[in-house]
């Protein structure tokens, strides 16, 4: 595999366009992403667009505004991974040096959805009620409570923490600051989260461009942003366990580290799936950043937050950026992509020369993508 | 008398008149000896293809809970509403309505039995019944 | 790029399984072509699943039901062309040297749906009633038959012929003799389109397990159905075309014919994208197999006939094995595998050594793959 | 009086009392002077990002046309029929209900002229109108 780099990354702000077409929201990315790269639409040669939600062939219907250059665009699911596997897949079709160039793109219009049941209309989880997200997450909250002694209070505070990162981020759908207090008091979801513990639905879109690392040296002397590992995986079987989201993420980041050679220690900074505040403690055990059931320290110790030993969602992450499901893994991407330029403003982690990307698919472990991106 | 329906067929077993307690219906795998719920065609550990139906047993210790105060769409009982994952001897952890018990009652671990309940009103169909579970009214004998 | 073989191929019968559940149509599909290739679910490092209109992550609730083995799981959509895009993504995920195995999967359950449509719902086209897939084919038929004097029979029967060879296949959803009276006297759909002219919605599935010619040596010792030649494309600016079907199946197919090193004069067998009769009168000249405007005259001749000189899809093609839309591209690389091991029983097209697939997606030219596969 | 709205903003233009015919709206592009309907914000030949809104032609020539007599699921005119591409003189050929004449009257390459018609009654808007063609009236002038 050859050495990859993002030559350009770009996004539009996480949250409500209701008189926005979803394909003019990817445009909107793709120019910000072909902008930061300097790169004309026309000199891309594969495009992979990721979305859950939008129906049949929306990545032509973003880039066919763009332009009609016959390139292939390949449209990629994997349910809140799709971004984040779309941009594998443009790795693979650079790294494997199939093509020069390729244009990853994540999109997703949720405005018009309520709460994600991931159930299908003819399952049974759906007049039972068992089935949503948040009631996924808090059966997952409730047994980490009992087995670890995690609080409520400790529990709400991974939302504090985003949402105070999240106000520094202009492309972020929350840009304000809560209380634990306001977390708290929110209004009860599914018990122990409650609403301000839940990630909110929204629009967003996000893209970027890659290319070899030859190819980028031909144009500026660098530093370049490398793809030094990624890895896609699915569930394997835990007894008990249907909607496991702790081991997909161990095998799956421990596969990406091993491609860069690197492990959690070696990582500078972090953006991982907090769909919801558990999830973000759990995640904190699966990537390696702490070791089981030590999740709440770490985040109590300030070690994850921007300024600690290892930050982590410096940008907000989903709580507070919002999480358009397609979008997240392209905007997680973006993140890093700044945060090793060092053109991430107030949020900056300071020296930060290796980040990772972390996202996981379909109410529970059903996919999971894992990107480590180093300067 | 209402009449009742299955939420789905193959779920759940009710004998005649409470000859025995009711039970749900699951597959073990000829291969690994791993049990499972519902039951499937294709062991998902082994990839074996010769499963046999089992009835699981009707107790079990509650692994997680929680009381939902949103319901999502779709749901049209009452809220809040609890829901759990009961782990069976067999190693599963089934999802499910949890009942008879309030809120404070819950605690992980306690002993759980299986209950056929209502699930909700079908004006077509009549009751439609379904797999519950509620905290166990006896001891559980090993 | 390694060269790459098709190790087995599996279908199940296309038509209408209203009780049977979409996951259990692929899963059916994986078993045949595991036990065709003779290689165990847990031997494949990476799956890829086309499909369209089944919502999130239908390739894990496929492959899920088979084992749980943790391998990356990609799902791809490039509407009527997601089966054969899945496959293209497979042999690249080889021929890279990424995976040594793969294996695509095609699935689609639309016995619940009625006429496709192509309009989403805030397309004005829709209450316009304007967007109707048979309406685009419709309208290129009738400048077609203006331009190029085919008639209203000619056309017609491209779906005799078309039935004449489904008969003959055990997978086909019609399986039944028509006269060119049954075509031109069946329900008018959109003139010149009679019912008999459009292919069916129906449910299916179709997968294939490929690997490197190096591993299948370790096997066998052939002779191997190879992949000798892909592409994917997407629309160019055509003035005046926005559902331009002849441009993008020129380019895409002359870009699989180059990889190939053949062109259309070296093809034995042909499965092409005949959704409608119109649709294959106008791909016999964009895939080159005669020139502009001669179609008809091919078809009329005899030549595309099983036993003719250049024969168009033996499997009955869209228009009688059906065309449940995921699982189309995959039925395609089913057949032609067949016919290269000449193993298509009744339907075998005499000493095939070289075959061709051919999906189109979106309503027109939205995405176009071509794969030549050789003997 | 009915009232009227359009089935979207921005496609057509309807002068105040007939001081002109109708006209579709559509953009041209800056770099590559090709023209477009409906508009666009950047051009798919080129990529240009500069274009300008214009009225288009009235009038055209009817490119392809076809009799629907099954129609798709959201329309609930009457049954058949007519829907065609016209081909405007600026190049692009719009896909539009096609109106006074019948079928046997239909030829491709027939000079067509836009008019604004009613494409259905809601019932909360009122009368829907969209952009239709129907064959010219008097012959092009060139
Ligand atoms: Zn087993
Ligand atoms: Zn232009």
């Amino acid at each position: 595999m050859r050495p990859v780099v993002v030559l350009g990354v770009g996004l539009i702000r996480f949250g409500r366009y209701p008189d926005v077409p979803v394909a003019e929201l990817g445009q909107r990315a793709c120019w910000a992403a072909l902008d930061d790269a300097g790169v004309a639409w026309r000199d891309i040669p594969v495009a992979y667009c990721g979305h859950a939600f939008q129906g049949s062939t929306m990545g032509q219907r973003v880039l066919n505004r763009i332009g009609l250059t016959g390139v292939p665009i390949i449209n990629v699911e994997n349910a809140c991974a799709s971004g984040s596997t779309a941009f594998v897949a443009a790795y693979q079709a650079v790294a494997s040096g199939m093509y020069d160039v390729a244009l990853a793109l994540g999109v997703e219009k949720m405005s018009f959805k309520g709460m994600i049941d991931a159930t299908r209309p003819d399952d049974i989880e759906r007049p039972l009620g068992t089935g949503a997200m948040p009631t996924k997450y808090a059966l997952i909250a409730r047994r980490y409570m009992d087995d670890y002694g995690l609080t409520a209070a400790a529990l709400a505070q991974v939302s504090v923490k985003n949402h105070a990162n999240g106000c520094r981020n202009p492309y972020a759908q929350h840009q304000r600051r809560l209380t634990l207090d306001e977390v708290q008091q929110s209004r009860m979801i599914s018990d122990p989260l409650t609403l301000y513990q839940c990630s909110p639905t929204g629009d967003g879109a996000a893209a970027a461009v890659i290319t070899t690392e030859a190819v980028a040296r031909q144009r500026s002397a660098g530093p370049f942003v490398r793809v030094a590992g990624c890895a896609v995986g699915s569930q394997v079987f835990v007894p008990g366990e249907p909607d496991d989201i702790s081991e997909i993420t161990k095998r799956t980041s421990r596969r990406a580290y091993e491609m860069w050679g690197g492990g959690p220690d070696d990582l500078d900074v972090v953006e991982l799936h907090d769909c919801f505040t558990i999830a973000e403690i759990c995640h904190y055990e699966g990537l390696g950043l702490c070791g089981e059931g030590e999740g709440q320290h770490l985040l109590a110790s300030g070690a994850t937050g921007i300024g600690g030993r290892i930050p982590v969602n410096p940008s907000g992450g989903l709580l507070s950026r919002g999480h358009p499901v397609g979008a997240t893994g392209m905007a997680q991407i973006a993140e890093i992509t700044w945060q090793l330029r060092e053109q991430a403003g107030e949020r900056q982690v300071t020296g930060a020369k290796a980040g990772v990307t972390h996202t996981l698919g379909g109410g529970g472990g059903m996919a999971c993508a894992v990107t480590v991106l180093t300067r | 008398m209402t009449r009742t329906v299955p939420i789905r067929d193959g779920l759940f077993h009710v004998p005649p008149s409470g000859a025995a307690p009711p039970h749900l219906i699951g597959s073990r795998c000829d291969d690994c000896a791993r049990s499972f719920f519902p039951s499937k065609n294709q062991c998902p550990r082994c990839s074996g293809r010769a499963l046999a139906e089992i009835a699981l047993s009707p107790r079990g210790t509650l692994h997680t809970y929680t009381v939902i105060h949103q319901a999502p769409p779709g749901y049209a009982g009452p809220v809040p509403y609890v829901v759990g994952r009961v782990e069976l001897p067999e190693g599963e952890r089934v999802l499910a309505p949890i009942v008879g018990v309030a809120p404070s009652g819950l605690r992980t671990g306690m002993p759980m039995e299986l209950v056929i309940g209502k699930a909700f009103d079908d004006p077509e169909k009549g009751e439609v019944v379904t797999y519950q579970f509620r905290p166990a009214r006896e001891p559980v004998r090993p």
